[in-house]
């Protein structure tokens, strides 16, 4: 294993071997394993699967060297499908399991897929302990805002007023803003993409993977079966740019097609609104927001979080935060290596005997 | 070094007693390094409240440190104290039902004012109304003569000084027994190196103590210990704590592996990850977890990524751990789990002492998914099982179970410590090709693929091209380890795993049965080693027979196990808890093993089991 | 109604099978429920994949529902169908086996093409192939037919049309074995009501499939099966799953306390959720937690507060709740958890059945923490176990399991439903005033003082003054409930909660042994009553004697258990795990007690208990 | 149980027994149970148990309708120590068993305690579901940043760096602000006090026992023995003016004594600042900021939480966010109610009855 230089920004893959430069270049069908996929027709988790096979072999990376490690739920069968390792572990317990692979093993791409009940439910405490840390790992979590295994119970993303099989009344529960919550857990990577949109959807993954810390990417994936049209709004083409909010770094923040646009601008109260492209012009109605992802306060970040509403009116999707913050596992790694290399090297059997007779033994002859 | 007589005594027990925030651990400890150093066998019980600091001066604040010396080897802390020192009148009651008569008690005399003695109910005053006419009591006025010794020391406060008087009781306690203060000296130097002033005043209460037994009359004479008579070895005194942290290292070092940590702290067991993050030089690494889920899970990853993952828990933290072990089982990884027992159900007696987690360990999970548990005896032997556990568990790719309890983990022993090169070789192969061909005749790998004696699946590790592979906790295809729903598939692989447990070889049940016709056979696990060699000694010592046995191993069992256990008449199993070493022994051999239980948070006594013993055998004449 | 010649049978067993998005578990229901109108007795076994939906013609997207009938009492949903309607090459390959010579299979000819052949890896088609050369196949074009009956459907796609083929297939069924189709045709207006088309369109397949037997000449003829001797009483069917929903509200309104439910989904125990949530009307309180630690959280809580508190899940599920039942047994208050088990170790095989959770039920968690184990060996017989679960909880102040399994789950039987006021009456008081003196005279209340006979402590909930307490985890002194690290009161506290388990009051055992004169025994508990029960009148019809019991207690166990075991010279006990029940015998009673075990995640064929059975009388005598 | 008023805001106590108007005014006496405290000495415990036993009886509730529930950790003793009713838990799952305790029983004044450990570490999920829920229920969490209970770990809001028994070369963990956390949790009611500003306290306390919904006070508290002085140049008075920030509803955020005092503005950017009082007047250097805890968007009080820094440069103390939505447990009794009333009143034997025969039976005679 080699060291890491700790000038900073790092790639998250810059320990990972690559393939050399001469090698054949990888393709989907080698990223594709033998098994059977499982998931009902028409289910978001096949395009998402798709672009994933499609895109890894863009990072040039040893294929060995990847793992997936899941949770359960219909999404957390992802790994089986995919020819590289692959850990299916337990309900909600992904982010942990990858935390100990990811610290003991820098030489390895770590990758989470998880569902909205697995990531924030079950597993919430795992996912913000693991943002809060930073330890470097890619964690995908396929939101369609339902359970999908156990057959259509409400989600920690579900809609008040959701009927579902344990909602017969409309759920009561008022859902998580998975990217507010990620930022209140202290995420250096947060990005949201629709499973309908394989460009934008592959530009996040790669800087996701890019990313040296734990990068979250949450995506809108319909459930045929159980929650179908959860996010028709925005896929329907008639409605989606009136509601799609698309973040690029160094951008105004706009909505709404050509000719309609809305740019955002905050006010002198530090609300944020959407206003016609002509009024901002003028300046009068507040500063025109430029999106930056890289700041260190996270502040605006969680605020374009909240453009989001549970009729979807303005949806940001994009990368919302993405900065550079040491990461666990690297300070972990370091403060081993530190006291290994000022031992002047790994303990040999000399230093084991030390270490068991200690400071303060006698002998027996 | 003394001018007054020195007799010469075989054992001592002494226990030092006070209020939590008088450093009686500390001052049992060093008592305890500078006894090991002199080359007596000794054994040590401290036994401390739940609450960090409780209220000065009341019952619940009562911490208390037992040591045990000889000059031969000693297998328990004693059961009663020779010796009693008292630093408050809360620490004599507390410990006093302990004292046999005709015992020195040594009691602070500062402390006993109206309002500490109200503090515990006492209306007169137990030193002078009589309470303790049958004991030897000295009583000292061991603040003040140690503030006093202090004077000098302008730049302390009266607290500081006040604080110094456990030193005083060291030295005085060092005189009484003969023991060198160097070792002490030391300490203190290390310790208090910042603070010289604090370090002088210390070393300086420490002589003051010593010489107030040589010089005050009250003190007659002084004793020796002759040192035990031990196998011929480099010595150094152990916690079980400690042990079980080197055993793990050392076995990490004989397998070539990584040593991953994740835990999340309780008491008793969190000593351990102190240890080990203390041990990064060894290329240790630990990771203290959000709660024990993460602390296992943390483990298990990097066990798949192909280190020595461990988990260091107490029962509650086992109760939460209880799936991700079975995910284990499923996935057939190698993991310790280590269980510091301590008093139970729920939180319990967080401090205490207990043994009632091995059903827990034995069953505690869904679906059939056994896995193997060792239990080490005393605390040196801590080091030993961690070493055998690591061993099973990369040779069987299985989680295992390492049962230490309270009392192990902070009861401490002289240790002969082992050179490295005489450690077993734990060096295990990864995979690292294929082992099958497809129908095609490619070569293909099959992670359940297993071997044909340990039936252990191989072991591929990321990062090894060519076996990428996929696991998970749904059941898995013999061999293939796809997804498999079969019905009789799922039957076969519930045997096999069951069956790599039972085949895990263990050593032979080993009879400790001098006189050869012995009729009752006393079968014990654990930390009940001590007591039980202590009751057959004594019941031999009075010229009966009686046959005496230990489990290391609790799944599997030895295979001889049935055997010894129908040779026997009757056979009694001591446990501190409701019985479940014994549930389990009569379920297999259909043998009536007897139980002897004692749930109270403590070791049991010698002469509690002797009495037991010498019961059974009555009963059988 | 028919035309054609109409044979009389006593009892038919018909599988459905075809995709996971076939319809056949509706189909199944269906069948189902007009068989129990009719009068008939039965049992139901659904299995389905673990997804949801995998993909269309394969292996592991085989949905399948089995349904025994009779004119006599059913005791199994039957070893081997005598009916297998194969929807397409998958559900033919995966039940074939099953089926045996001389049954008769309906198959889909529609979906046998090539495409779907190869995806089950058939070269040839098996329905012209002479692979079926030994059944009697009736090979129906389903889909084309059923799409051409709805010809007229103009507002319809092709797709939706293909859908209605389920009906088809009933209406088939319906006419072969005479069984009326109007509870089918009131449930489609009920499901479609606001889809006119597509129900007019489901009725007409459903008439079409009827017809097509009618009129073809490919069914010969029609058979009937007379309703079964049944005692009087009214009756509806039910799955397990329902009559223990209905069990726990019966068993709140007769305890007049609201019941409360945390719980976190999880197969097959979520339609218990999902069954309650529906029942606010009743003052049912469900709330959907975030994972099962908070699910059983929330129960305690209700429970603190004076609710029936009650957690629902299956064995992972239990694995993560074990920390807060020690809890719950360290605090003694009421609560019930339902764990309906299913294929282990880890998340295993989600939705099938075994009975390997009953050593994690006894043995789960730190310390000595027992707790009550109640199993329903039925589907309807999950309503009075429910009740007596409540029962124990409130009478005793403590957790109860209730362990059911995907078996007893998803099974379905005709119910005798009971009158309301015939229901044991479980009234309870909570504590409303105080029940000791202190030392100076004053009321004062003692949250641990217990009651003679039950050993139960007093039940104050919040909101009743001059009671005001404070109980927790650690451990509590005797009668003041004081946190107490007193060796000895852990002892006595320790042996209290054991003795208040053991003291609970249940019924004896009953053996069912006719002849009087058996010498082997067959013991079993929960679902596996209905294959024993069957296996036994099976070795009984051929002459010879075997007696039958079945434990509905597992903690305690009935007073009389060890005298009824020791008066058989073989006890049998027939288990879907490694014999877990087996070993809890042995070690209590000493009594060899064998072990017939499958862990095949499906019940016991009858023909497999009887063999077992056969060959213990043969070696016996 | 009397049915509530949705209309809102209804205070957080509206239904709990209040004593009758003529009744004697409660003491703190009547409120301290007759068990022995058993902290260390010079514990920060302490002063939060005195200062709740004192302002208890300022609620006029009966005593018999208080309950709190707790962890386990040092502070999650608190219970015992109280006359009313308590329940000293398991560690972490405090917010879980008030929960099922407040939503079934409406009548009841609900107080969780935990500590930096029980409520962010083990029971982090915990705690951000009865949040987002917004169970109507106080939570008060003793923050010593460190585990002291089990003589002292670092805790998930440790200093990077600290070193600690666990961390013996510093901790590498990130640490969590509870404060962002719990506003990216959806939290309605967000307060930070000072263990030692008993008045400050009191008044905090007051308005989240009131606040109907989960409120939760992080509450900083000294450890003596394991972590001393971790607050010190909060409680230092000579540094305690130009570090703490006061956040008063309606007024400027302000720092520093008279004379040095800084104000808080936003810049046109967005990102908000401190600047002398003389130049924010000018109004150039951008919009002074006012607090205001009850804006819908938590976005302004999450860019509040962000001035605090590892070196308490400025600490922002007081209500962060108080808003008013709709709480679990109203919602849920109310479907209940609603499906009862709706039936015309409780279910009898004969509905019962009804119930079981369900819709489908047949009679056998
Ligand atoms: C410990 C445990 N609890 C519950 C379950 C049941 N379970 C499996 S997946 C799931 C939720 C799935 O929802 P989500 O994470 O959103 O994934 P999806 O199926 O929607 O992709 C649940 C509750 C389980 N397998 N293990
Ligand atoms: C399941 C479980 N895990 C671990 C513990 C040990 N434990 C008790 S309190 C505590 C942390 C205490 O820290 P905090 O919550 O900050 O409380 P404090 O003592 O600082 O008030 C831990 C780890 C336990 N009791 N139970
Ligand atoms: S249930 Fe929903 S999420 Fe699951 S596989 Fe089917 S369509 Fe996809
Ligand atoms: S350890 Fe710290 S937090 Fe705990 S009681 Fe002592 S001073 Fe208070
Ligand atoms: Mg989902
Ligand atoms: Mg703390």
């Amino acid at each position: 294993m080699t060291t890491i230089d700790v000038g900073m920004p790092v790639s998250g893959l810059r320990s990972v071997p690559h393939l050399p430069q001469e090698a054949a270049k990888q393709t989907k069908r080698e990223f594709t394993s033998d098994q059977e996929v499982r998931w009902c027709p028409g289910c978001g988790d096949y395009v998402i699967l798709a672009a994933v096979q499609a895109f890894l072999p863009e990072l040039g990376l040893k294929r060995e060297n990847i793992v997936f490690v899941s949770g359960i739920g219909c999404s957390s069968r992802f790994p089986y499908y995919l020819d590289t390792y692959g850990l299916h572990s337990i309900h909600g317990r992904a982010p942990a399991i990858a935390t100990g692979l990811a610290t003991s093993r820098e030489d390895l791409s770590v990758w989470v897929v998880t569902g909205d009940g697995d990531a924030l439910s079950i597993g919430g405490n795992h996912l913000i302990h693991a943002l809060r840390r930073n330890v470097n790992m890619t964690i995908l979590l396929f939101n369609n805002q339902i359970y999908g295994l156990t057959k259509g119970q409400y989600s920690p993303t579900s809609r008040v007023g959701q009927v579902t099989k344990s909602t017969p009344a409309g759920s009561v529960d008022y859902p998580f803003n998975p990217v507010s919550l990620a930022l209140g857990a202290e995420a250096t990577f947060v990005a949201r993409a629709m499973e309908s949109d394989r460009a934008e959807l592959t530009t996040i993954l790669k800087a996701a993977a890019e990313h040296r810390g734990t990068a979250l990417v949450e995506i809108y994936q319909n459930c045929p079966i159980f929650n179908d049209g959860a996010f028709e709004v925005l896929k329907d083409r008639s409605q989606q740019e009136a509601r799609i909010v698309r973040l690029r770094s160094g951008e105004h923040v706009t909505v709404g097609a050509e000719g309609d646009r809305k740019v955002l601008v905050r006010k002198g109260s530090g609300v944020m609104k959407f206003i016609p492209e002509a009024e901002a012009a003028t300046g009068e109605s507040g500063a025109v927001v430029a999106h930056d992802p890289t700041l260190d306060d996270p502040s605006q970040a969680f605020q374009l979080s909240r453009l989001d509403t549970p009729e979807m009116t303005h949806v940001p999707m994009g990368i919302f935060r993405q900065v550079s913050r040491p990461t666990y596992d690297d300070l972990v790694r370091d403060q081993v290596r530190a006291a290994v290399d000022t031992a002047g090297g790994p303990a040999g059997d000399a230093e084991l005997g030390e270490l068991l007779r200690g400071r303060d033994t006698w002998t027996v002859e | 070094m003394s001018s007054k007589t020195v007799q010469a005594l075989d054992r001592v027990v002494i226990r030092f007693a006070g209020d939590s925030g008088d450093g009686m651990q500390l001052t049992g400890d060093r008592f305890t390094s500078d006894t090991a150093a002199l080359g007596n066998d000794l054994s040590t019980l401290p036994n401390f409240p739940a609450e960090i600091r409780a209220p000065q001066g009341t019952l619940p604040g009562v911490s208390s440190f037992q040591l045990h010396f000889a000059d031969h080897d000693v297998l328990t802390p004693g059961d009663a104290p020779d010796v009693l020192v008292a630093m408050n009148p809360a620490a004599l009651k507390a410990n006093l039902g302990d004292v046999p008569r005709g015992a020195t008690i040594i009691v602070n005399t500062d402390e006993f004012t109206s309002r500490n003695l109200a503090k515990v109910g006492y209306t007169t005053n137990p030193v002078d109304d009589g309470t303790l006419e049958s004991f030897h009591v000295h009583p000292v006025a061991l603040t003040s003569i140690t503030v006093e010794a202090l004077a000098g020391f302008d730049g302390l406060t009266r607290k500081e000084k006040e604080r110094a008087k456990n030193m005083f009781a060291l030295g005085l306690l060092s005189w009484m027994y003969t023991r060198p203060t160097t070792g002490t000296e030391a300490f203190l130097t290390k310790k208090f190196g910042a603070r010289p002033d604090i370090l002088a005043a210390n070393l300086a209460a420490l002589r003051a103590g010593w010489n107030y037994g040589e010089t005050t009359e009250d003190f007659a004479s002084s004793f020796v210990v002759a040192p035990a008579k031990m196998p011929p070895g480099t010595y150094r005194n152990v916690t079980g704590n400690t042990a079980l942290a080197l055993g793990l290292v050392a076995a990490a070092h004989r397998a070539s592996l990584p040593l991953v940590l994740g835990s999340y702290p309780i008491t008793p067991a969190s000593d351990i990850l102190h240890a080990l993050a203390a041990l990064k030089r060894h290329g240790v690494t630990t990771l203290q977890a959000e709660d024990e889920i993460a602390g296992i899970g943390i483990a298990l990853g990097a066990s798949f990524g192909g280190a020595i993952g461990v988990t260091t828990t107490s029962g509650p933290g086992v109760a939460l751990k209880s799936e991700t072990i079975g995910l284990a089982v499923s996935l057939e990884l190698p993991l310790i789990i280590v269980d510091v027992q301590r008093g139970g159900p729920s939180t319990g007696l967080p401090t205490k002492t207990e043994q009632a987690d091995l059903l827990q360990a034995m069953f505690g999970r869904n679906g059939e998914s056994p896995v193997p548990i060792i239990a080490p005896r005393t605390p040196a032997d801590c080091f030993s099982a961690a070493m055998d556990a690591v061993r099973i568990a990369t040779t069987y790719r299985t989680p295992v179970f390492l049962l230490s309890d309270g009392y192990l983990a902070n009861g401490s022993e002289p240790w002969s410590v082992p050179s490295v090169e005489e450690l077993p070789d734990l060096h295990v192969a990864f995979a690292s090709e294929p082992n099958a061909t497809d129908p095609k005749g490619e070569p293909v790998f099959h992670p359940f693929l297993r071997d044909e004696e340990t039936l252990a699946r191989p072991w591929a590790v990321p990062g090894t091209p060519g076996l990428e592979h996929r696991i998970g906790g749904i059941e898995k295809a013999d061999v293939t380890g796809n997804i498999s729903y079969d019905p009789d598939n799922h039957d076969l692989m519930t045997r096999l795993r069951q069956a790599k447990i039972d085949g895990i070889s263990v050593p032979h049940l080993e009879v400790d049965d001098p006189a050869g016709d012995a009729r009752v056979l006393v079968l014990g696990w654990g930390s009940t080693y001590g007591p039980i060699a202590a009751a057959t000694r004594v019941v031999r010592n009075s010229g009966r027979s009686v046959a005496r046995a230990h489990l290391r191993h609790l799944n599997p069992f030895p295979a001889n196990l049935g055997d010894v256990l129908r040779s026997y008449d009757r056979v009694v199993v001591p446990e501190m808890n409701l019985g479940q070493l014994a549930m389990l022994l009569r379920a297999e051999f259909l043998v009536d093993a007897r139980s002897h239980t004692s749930v109270r948070g403590l070791p049991f006594s010698t002469v509690e089991l002797a009495d037991v013993i010498s019961t059974t055998l009555e009963e059988l004449s």
